[in-house]
C-alpha cells in the first residue's frame, strides 16, 4: 500500500472517534469488595509473575514503593466503632485514559484488546501519565532495581525486566493473555473461552473476590459480575470509562 | 569595474539634499549609508518596495499546511488510539499547525530578508567605515573624471564634510 | 523624540565608543566571573545531573505520587523567565517606545538563554535522556512517531519554534551592530564580527528590508511567545487533577511568565548598569516604566490567584476542596504565604514612584518577586499532587539535595551564558540607541570644515 | 574602502575543510562498514556448515530445529541428534571426530548464539514457522553459508549481511500480510 493511499484509508477510518468500540476482546476485572478481605495475596502474586523488584525499606519510606496492584485500606468511624474497608487497586484500563493522550512517545496507548498498553522500551520517563492518572496507579522505576541471588532465578522469562527511568503498571497480565491467544490458535478456535485465562492476582485470590474475563462475550462469569446491582466503577463521574467493576460491600 | 564617489555628511539632512541633487544631475544607483535608519529617503530615492511580506506568508501558509500534515499524517502511519479520541483529532493537531506556521513564518522571514537585501555580500562593495559611527554617506558610481569632478561638486554644495573617490580596482 | 540617555551631550560617537569598550576590553574581573560561574555550573549542574544518570531519577526527591518535582518547576520557572525579553521587546517594537532601545538586546538575550536552560531541564527532568530525541518528529525505519495528541509535545514544538524564532529575532536586530564592531576589531573577532555582519553596510536599502523584516518577526514572535506559556499551562491544565484542571491556566501562566519576566529584566538591567558601564543608558526612566509595568502584571496575578482559589470554592466538589485548603493550611502553607507576601503584597510598594526610581529597591524587589514566581510554579506542581482523589495515594513531596544543587547550578548556567553573550554581542542596541538622538553634535573624525549650515 | 564576507570565508576556510573531511570520512566509514566488514559471525567450537546441510544435502530447516513450530525458541538439536547421523555418515572427518569427542563425554556442544532478537522483544517461532514463513525470509540464505552469519532482511525484501534485525522489518512484513493486531506494540513487547 502507497504512503497516500494508507494516509486516505487512515482518514476515513479514524476521522470519528468510536471506532474502538469493536474490540475483539475487551478484557475486563471485576473486584467484589463484599468477599475480600485484605489478605494482599493477589500483591504477592502480581509481585511473582511480573517481576516486580523489591525497592527495600528506605525506597518504601520514601514512597517509591513499586506494586502494580495494592490493597488501599479505609477506615470508617471513630475507634470501638471503627470499621476497615479494602479496595484492591490497580490499572483501571480506561478506555478513555488520560494517561495516554498525555505520552508524548506513544508509549501507552489503547490496543485493540480494550487494555490501556504500556511500552518499557519506548518509554522516556516524563511521568505524565501518573501525574494524569487519577488512580495513581502508574509506578515509576527511579532506580535500576536488582534481584539478590538466587532470586533471579525465578524472575519470569515472557516479561520484560524495567531499568530506571521506566514507568511501569499492571498489564492484566498481558503475557497469559497472548499465550492464551496462542494456544486458541493452534487449535483452530477462533476466540479465547471464559476461564481460560486468568491474571496472577484473580488466579491467586482465595475468597474468588477478583472475576476476569471478556465483556464482549455476554456469557462470561465476568459480564454476569458486571451486570450485579452493587456494580460500579471507581470515579466514574470523571468519565474514564474504566474496564474495572468494583461491586459495593454490603453492610451486615 | 566602476568607480564611485563617496560623500560624507553629518547630518541626514544635507545627505538627503545632496543625493536629491545627484539624483537630479543624472547620476544613478545612488545609495546612502548611515548608521541608523533615516527618514524621508523614500521621497529622495523613490518608494522601496519589498518582497518580504510575500515570503513571510508563503512561509506560514506552508507551514500550518504541512503541521498539520505532519500530526495527521504520522497520527494514521502508525495509528495508536488515545484515550478515545479519534485519531485525527482536531484541537491538539491544530496547536501543532499553529506552531508551525509561525516557525515556518519566520524562517521565511528571514529567507525573504536574506534575498531582497542581496546580503550576505560576497563581492566587494563599497563602503566607508565611518558610516557605521556617524556619517551620513552618499555613494555613486562614476565611470570618468569628469563625472567625478560633477559629483564633487554638487557634493560639496550640499555641505559634504568630504569626498572621496573609490576607484573600482579597490572594490 | 525623548531622549532615553541622562546626559544630552552624548553623541554617536560616545555610544559607539562605550559599546566596542564593552566588547573588545575585559578585564580580570571579568575572568574571575566567567571562571567563577563556570566552576559553580560544573560542580552545582552537570556534576549531580551526571550522578543522577548513573543512579536513576532516585538521586531527586520524586516520589508516588509527587512524581513531578522542581525539575519541572524550575523548567516552567526558565521558560516564564524567558517570556518577558522577546515579547516585551516586540510589543515596544511595534508600539514603537523609545524606552525600549537601550534596554531591549539583554533582554532579548535573556529570553535566549533561560529557553536554553529551560530546555537542559527538560532533560534533567525525564527518566531517560538519552531517548529524548523519540519526542522529535523524524522519519525512521518503523514509522513510528511522536504522539501529536499530548501537550508534551505542543511543548516541544512550542519551545523549539520559540528557541529558533528568539535566536533569529536577536540576530537579526543585531546585524548593523555587528557590522559597527566588525570595523573596530581584528584578528579573529573581526572574522567573527564579518561574518556576523553578513557585509552590512547600512545603506537605505538594506534598513528598508531590516525594518520589514524585523517589523514581520515581531508581529510573528508575539502570538508564539503567548501560546508557548499557554501550552505550558496545558501540560497542567489537561490533566484531570484537582487544583490543576483549571481554565485559568493559560492566561495565569502568560501573567505570571510576563511578571517573573519583567523582573527578571529589572535584575539584569541592574546588573548591567553596574558592572559594564552602562549608566547613561539605562537610567531612572527605565526603572520607573518597568516598575509600572510590575505594578500592574502584580495586580493582574493578584486577581487571577482569586480567581483560582475562588472557582476551587464555588466548586462544591471535594476533591477541589480538599486541594485548595492543603494549599492554604497543609503541608506547603508557609510557601504559599510566602508566595503571597512577595508577589502580591511587596509589588505594591511599586505605587510610590520614589520607590520605581530607586535602584537598589527595585533590585530587591524584583529579586523577591522571582523567589515568589519560583515558589508559586513549586506550589502549583507540588500541592496539587500531594491530594489526588485516592486518600491512599497521599503524599509529600520534599526536593533532594541533588535537585537543589541542580536548581543553584542552573543559575550559575545561565550566568556563563550571559556573561559569554556580553563579550560577543554588542549589549547596548547602538543604531537604535543613536535613532533616538538628535543628529550627531560632535565630530571627532572629520576636520570641522564644512559644517552644514 | 569595501566589504564582503569573503575574506573571513578565507579564513576560516582550513576549518571549513577540516569539517568537510571530518563528515565525508563518517560518511564513507559509516557505508564501508555497512557494506564490507563482515557481520557477527563467531567461530563455533566445531565447524559446522549449513551450506553441507541445508544447502547440498537439502535437510530441511525444521528436521534439526524441531522445537521452532512448537516453541518461542527454535532451539539447537541435542548432540544425539548429530550422533544419529554421524555414526554413519562421514566419520573420519576431524570435525566429526570433534562431534564424537563431545558425545563420548557426554557434553553438550557449546554453540555460539549468533542471530538473538533485540532487547526487550518476544519473538516467537512457532506462529511464524505455522504461518508458512520461509526461515530464510528472516535467516537469510543459511543453505549458503559455511559458517552461520547475521543476517537480516531489508525493508525491501533483500537480504541483508552483517545487519542485525530491525523493528521496522518486523513491521513491513505484518502490515505487508495484515497480521492480526500485527502493530500492536504489545504483540512483541511486553
Amino acid at each position: 500500500m502507497s504512503l497516500f493511499s494508507r494516509f486516505l484509508d487512515g482518514w476515513r477510518k479514524y476521522r470519528k472517534p468510536g471506532y474502538y468500540e469493536k474490540f475483539d476482546y475487551h478484557w475486563t476485572m471485576t473486584v467484589d469488595l463484599d468477599k475480600c478481605t485484605g489478605c494482599e495475596a493477589c500483591m504477592m502474586a502480581c509481585q511473582a509473575e511480573n517481576n516486580i523488584p523489591v525497592v527495600g525499606e528506605d525506597e518504601v519510606a520514601r514512597g517509591r514503593e513499586l506494586q502494580w496492584i495494592r490493597v488501599e485500606r479505609y477506615w470508617e468511624g471513630e475507634y470501638p466503632n471503627a470499621r476497615l474497608r479494602f479496595m484492591p487497586m490497580m490499572c483501571q484500563h480506561c478506555d478513555a485514559a488520560p494517561c495516554e493522550t498525555v505520552c508524548p512517545v506513544s508509549a501507552t496507548y489503547h490496543n485493540q484488546d480494550g487494555l490501556n498498553t504500556q511500552i518499557y522500551n519506548r518509554c522516556i520517563g516524563t511521568r505524565s501519565c501518573a501525574v494524569y492518572c487519577p488512580y495513581e496507579v502508574r509506578y515509576f522505576n527511579y532506580y535500576d532495581h536488582g534481584w539478590d541471588s538466587p532470586l533471579e532465578q525465578q524472575l519470569n522469562p515472557d516479561v520484560t525486566v524495567r531499568g530506571k527511568g521506566v514507568m511501569e503498571k499492571c498489564t492484566f497480565c498481558i503475557q497469559r493473555i497472548r499465550q492464551a491467544k496462542d494456544l486458541a490458535k493452534d487449535d483452530d478456535r477462533r476466540r479465547v473461552q471464559d476461564g481460560e485465562m486468568q491474571p496472577a492476582c484473580v488466579q491467586t485470590c482465595p475468597t474468588k473476590a477478583l472475576v476476569f474475563g471478556d465483556r464482549n462475550d455476554p456469557e462470561s462469569q465476568v459480564s454476569l459480575s458486571m451486570d450485579d446491582p452493587r456494580s460500579y466503577r471507581v470515579l466514574d463521574e470523571l468519565n474514564t470509562d474504566s474496564s474495572v467493576f468494583y461491586l459495593k460491600k454490603v453492610d451486615a | 569595474m566602476t568607480n564611485n564617489v563617496v560623500g560624507l555628511f553629518h547630518d541626514p539632512e544635507s545627505a538627503l539634499t545632496a543625493a536629491g541633487e545627484l539624483k537630479g544631475a543624472g547620476f544613478e544607483s545612488l545609495e546612502i549609508m548611515s548608521p541608523v535608519p533615516i527618514h524621508g529617503v523614500e521621497k529622495v530615492l523613490g518608494k522601496k518596495k519589498s518582497v518580504i511580506k510575500n515570503f513571510t506568508f508563503t512561509g506560514a501558509l506552508i507551514g500550518g499546511m504541512s503541521g498539520f500534515a505532519l500530526a495527521a499524517g504520522t497520527a494514521v502511519l502508525y495509528p495508536h488510539p488515545v484515550g478515545g479520541r479519534p485519531i485525527i483529532t482536531m484541537p491538539p493537531f491544530l496547536i501543532i499547525s499553529y506552531e508551525l506556521t509561525i516557525l515556518f513564518g519566520i524562517l521565511a522571514t528571514v529567507l525573504g530578508f536574506i534575498v531582497s537585501s542581496r546580503l550576505p555580500a560576497f563581492r566587494n562593495r563599497v563602503y566607508v567605515p565611518e558610516a557605521a559611527v556617524d556619517k551620513f554617506v552618499v555613494t555613486a558610481p562614476c565611470d570618468d573624471a569628469e563625472h567625478y569632478q560633477r559629483a564633487k561638486a554638487i557634493l560639496n554644495a550640499a555641505g559634504a564634510e568630504q569626498v572621496r573617490k573609490i576607484r573600482g580596482d579597490d572594490l | 523624540m525623548t531622549t532615553p540617555t541622562e546626559r544630552n551631550d552624548l553623541g554617536y560617537n560616545d555610544i559607539h565608543e562605550d559599546v566596542v569598550r564593552s566588547i573588545v576590553k575585559t578585564g580580570p574581573k571579568y575572568y574571575i566571573a566567567l571562571a567563577t560561574a563556570g566552576s559553580v555550573t560544573l560542580l552545582c549542574f552537570f556534576f549531580p545531573w551526571f550522578y543522577q544518570l548513573y543512579y536513576g531519577i532516585g538521586a531527586a526527591g520524586m516520589n508516588h505520587p509527587g512524581v513531578w518535582g522542581t525539575y519541572l518547576s524550575s523548567f516552567i520557572f526558565w521558560i516564564g523567565l524567558s517570556h518577558s525579553g522577546t515579547l516585551l521587546s516586540c510589543v515596544l517594537h511595534l508600539t514603537n517606545s523609545s524606552w525600549r532601545k537601550a534596554m531591549y538586546r539583554s533582554a532579548e538575550a535573556m529570553t535566549l538563554f533561560s529557553l536554553v536552560v529551560a530546555a537542559t531541564y527538560v532533560m534533567v527532568h525525564v527518566g531517560r535522556p538519552w531517548f529524548i530525541h523519540w519526542a522529535l518528529p523524524y522519519p525512521n525505519q518503523m514509522e513510528l512517531w511522536p504522539n501529536f495528541r499530548s501537550p508534551l509535545l505542543f511543548d516541544v514544538m512550542a519551545i523549539a519554534t520559540y528557541i529558533t524564532g528568539s535566536t533569529i529575532f536577536i540576530y537579526m536586530g543585531s546585524i548593523p551592530d555587528f557590522a559597527a564592531v566588525r570595523d573596530r576589531t581584528s584578528g579573529w573577532r573581526n572574522t567573527m564580527y564579518t561574518l556576523l555582519s553578513l557585509g552590512w553596510r547600512g545603506t537605505d536599502k538594506e534598513w528598508h528590508r531590516l525594518h520589514w523584516a524585523y517589523t514581520f518577526l515581531a508581529v510573528l514572535i508575539i502570538p508564539l511567545a503567548v501560546s508557548v506559556h499557554s501550552i505550558v499551562s496545558w501540560d497542567f491544565a489537561m490533566s484531570i487533577v484537582p487544583a490543576l484542571h483549571q481554565t485559568i491556566f493559560a492566561p495565569y501562566f502568560v501573567v505570571g511568565a510576563i511578571y517573573s519576566g519583567t523582573a527578571g529584566i529589572v535584575t539584569v538591567m541592574f546588573v548591567l548598569r553596574k558592572t559594564m558601564g552602562f549608566e547613561q543608558y539605562i537610567t531612572k526612566l527605565h526603572f520607573d516604566n518597568l516598575g509600572k509595568l510590575l505594578l500592574v502584571l502584580s495586580l493582574i496575578w493578584t486577581y487571577i490567584n482569586a480567581v483560582e482559589l475562588f472557582t476551587g470554592w464555588y466548586s462544591g466538589s471535594s476533591e477541589e476542596y480538599e486541594a485548595l485548603g492543603y494549599k492554604l493550611f497543609g503541608f506547603y502553607a508557609p510557601l504559599y504565604w510566602e508566595m503571597i507576601l512577595f508577589c502580591a503584597v511587596a509589588p505594591l510598594l511599586m505605587f510610590s514612584t520614589r520607590f520605581r526610581t530607586s535602584f537598589v529597591p527595585m533590585l530587591i524587589l524584583s529579586i523577591a518577586i522571582n523567589i515568589g514566581m519560583y515558589t508559586e510554579r513549586f506550589l502549583i506542581i507540588a500541592t496539587s499532587l500531594s491530594r489526588q482523589y485516592l486518600p491512599d495515594a497521599w503524599g509529600v513531596y520534599v526536593p533532594s539535595l541533588v535537585e537543589i544543587s541542580i536548581m543553584v547550578g542552573s543559575f550559575a548556567l545561565f550566568t556563563t551564558l550571559f556573561l559569554v553573550f556580553v563579550k560577543i554581542f554588542p549589549s547596548v542596541s547602538m543604531y537604535e540607541v543613536k535613532e533616538t538622538m538628535a543628529t550627531p553634535k560632535i565630530e571627532p573624525l572629520a576636520p570641522a570644515s564644512g559644517s552644514p549650515a | 574602502m569595501n566589504v564582503s564576507i569573503v575574506p573571513a570565508l578565507k579564513v576560516l576556510r582550513p576549518a571549513a575543510m577540516l569539517v568537510i573531511v571530518v563528515l565525508v570520512g563518517l560518511v564513507l566509514g559509516y557505508w564501508a562498514n555497512a557494506t564490507f566488514v563482515p557481520g557477527d559471525s563467531p567461530e563455533q567450537p566445531i565447524a559446522f556448515s549449513h551450506k553441507i546441510h541445508a544447502g547440498d544435502n537439502e535437510i530441511p530447516c525444521l528436521y534439526c530445529h524441531t522445537q521452532a513450530r512448537r516453541s518461542p525458541s527454535a532451539g539447537v538439536p541435542a548432540v544425539s541428534k548429530c550422533v544419529g547421523c554421524h555414526l554413519e555418515v562421514a566419520t573420519e572427518k576431524p570435525q566429526i571426530r570433534l562431534l564424537m569427542g563431545y558425545w563420548e563425554n557426554r557434553e553438550p556442544i557449546p554453540w555460539i548464539k549468533v542471530h538473538d532478537v533485540p532487547d526487550f522483544v518476544h519473538f516467537t517461532h512457532k506462529r511464524h514457522v505455522l504461518a508458512n514463513i520461509e526461515c530464510q525470509t528472516c535467516h537469510g540464505p543459511v543453505e549458503t553459508m559455511d559458517r552461520i552469519r547475521v543476517t537480516s532482511r531489508a525493508v525491501d525484501g533483500s537480504a541483508q549481511a552483517g545487519q542485525p534485525w530491525k523493528m521496522g522489518l518486523c513491521l513491513s512484513c505484518h502490515r505487508e500480510n495484515e497480521v492480526e493486531n500485527g502493530t500492536d506494540c504489545w504483540t512483541c513487547h511486553k
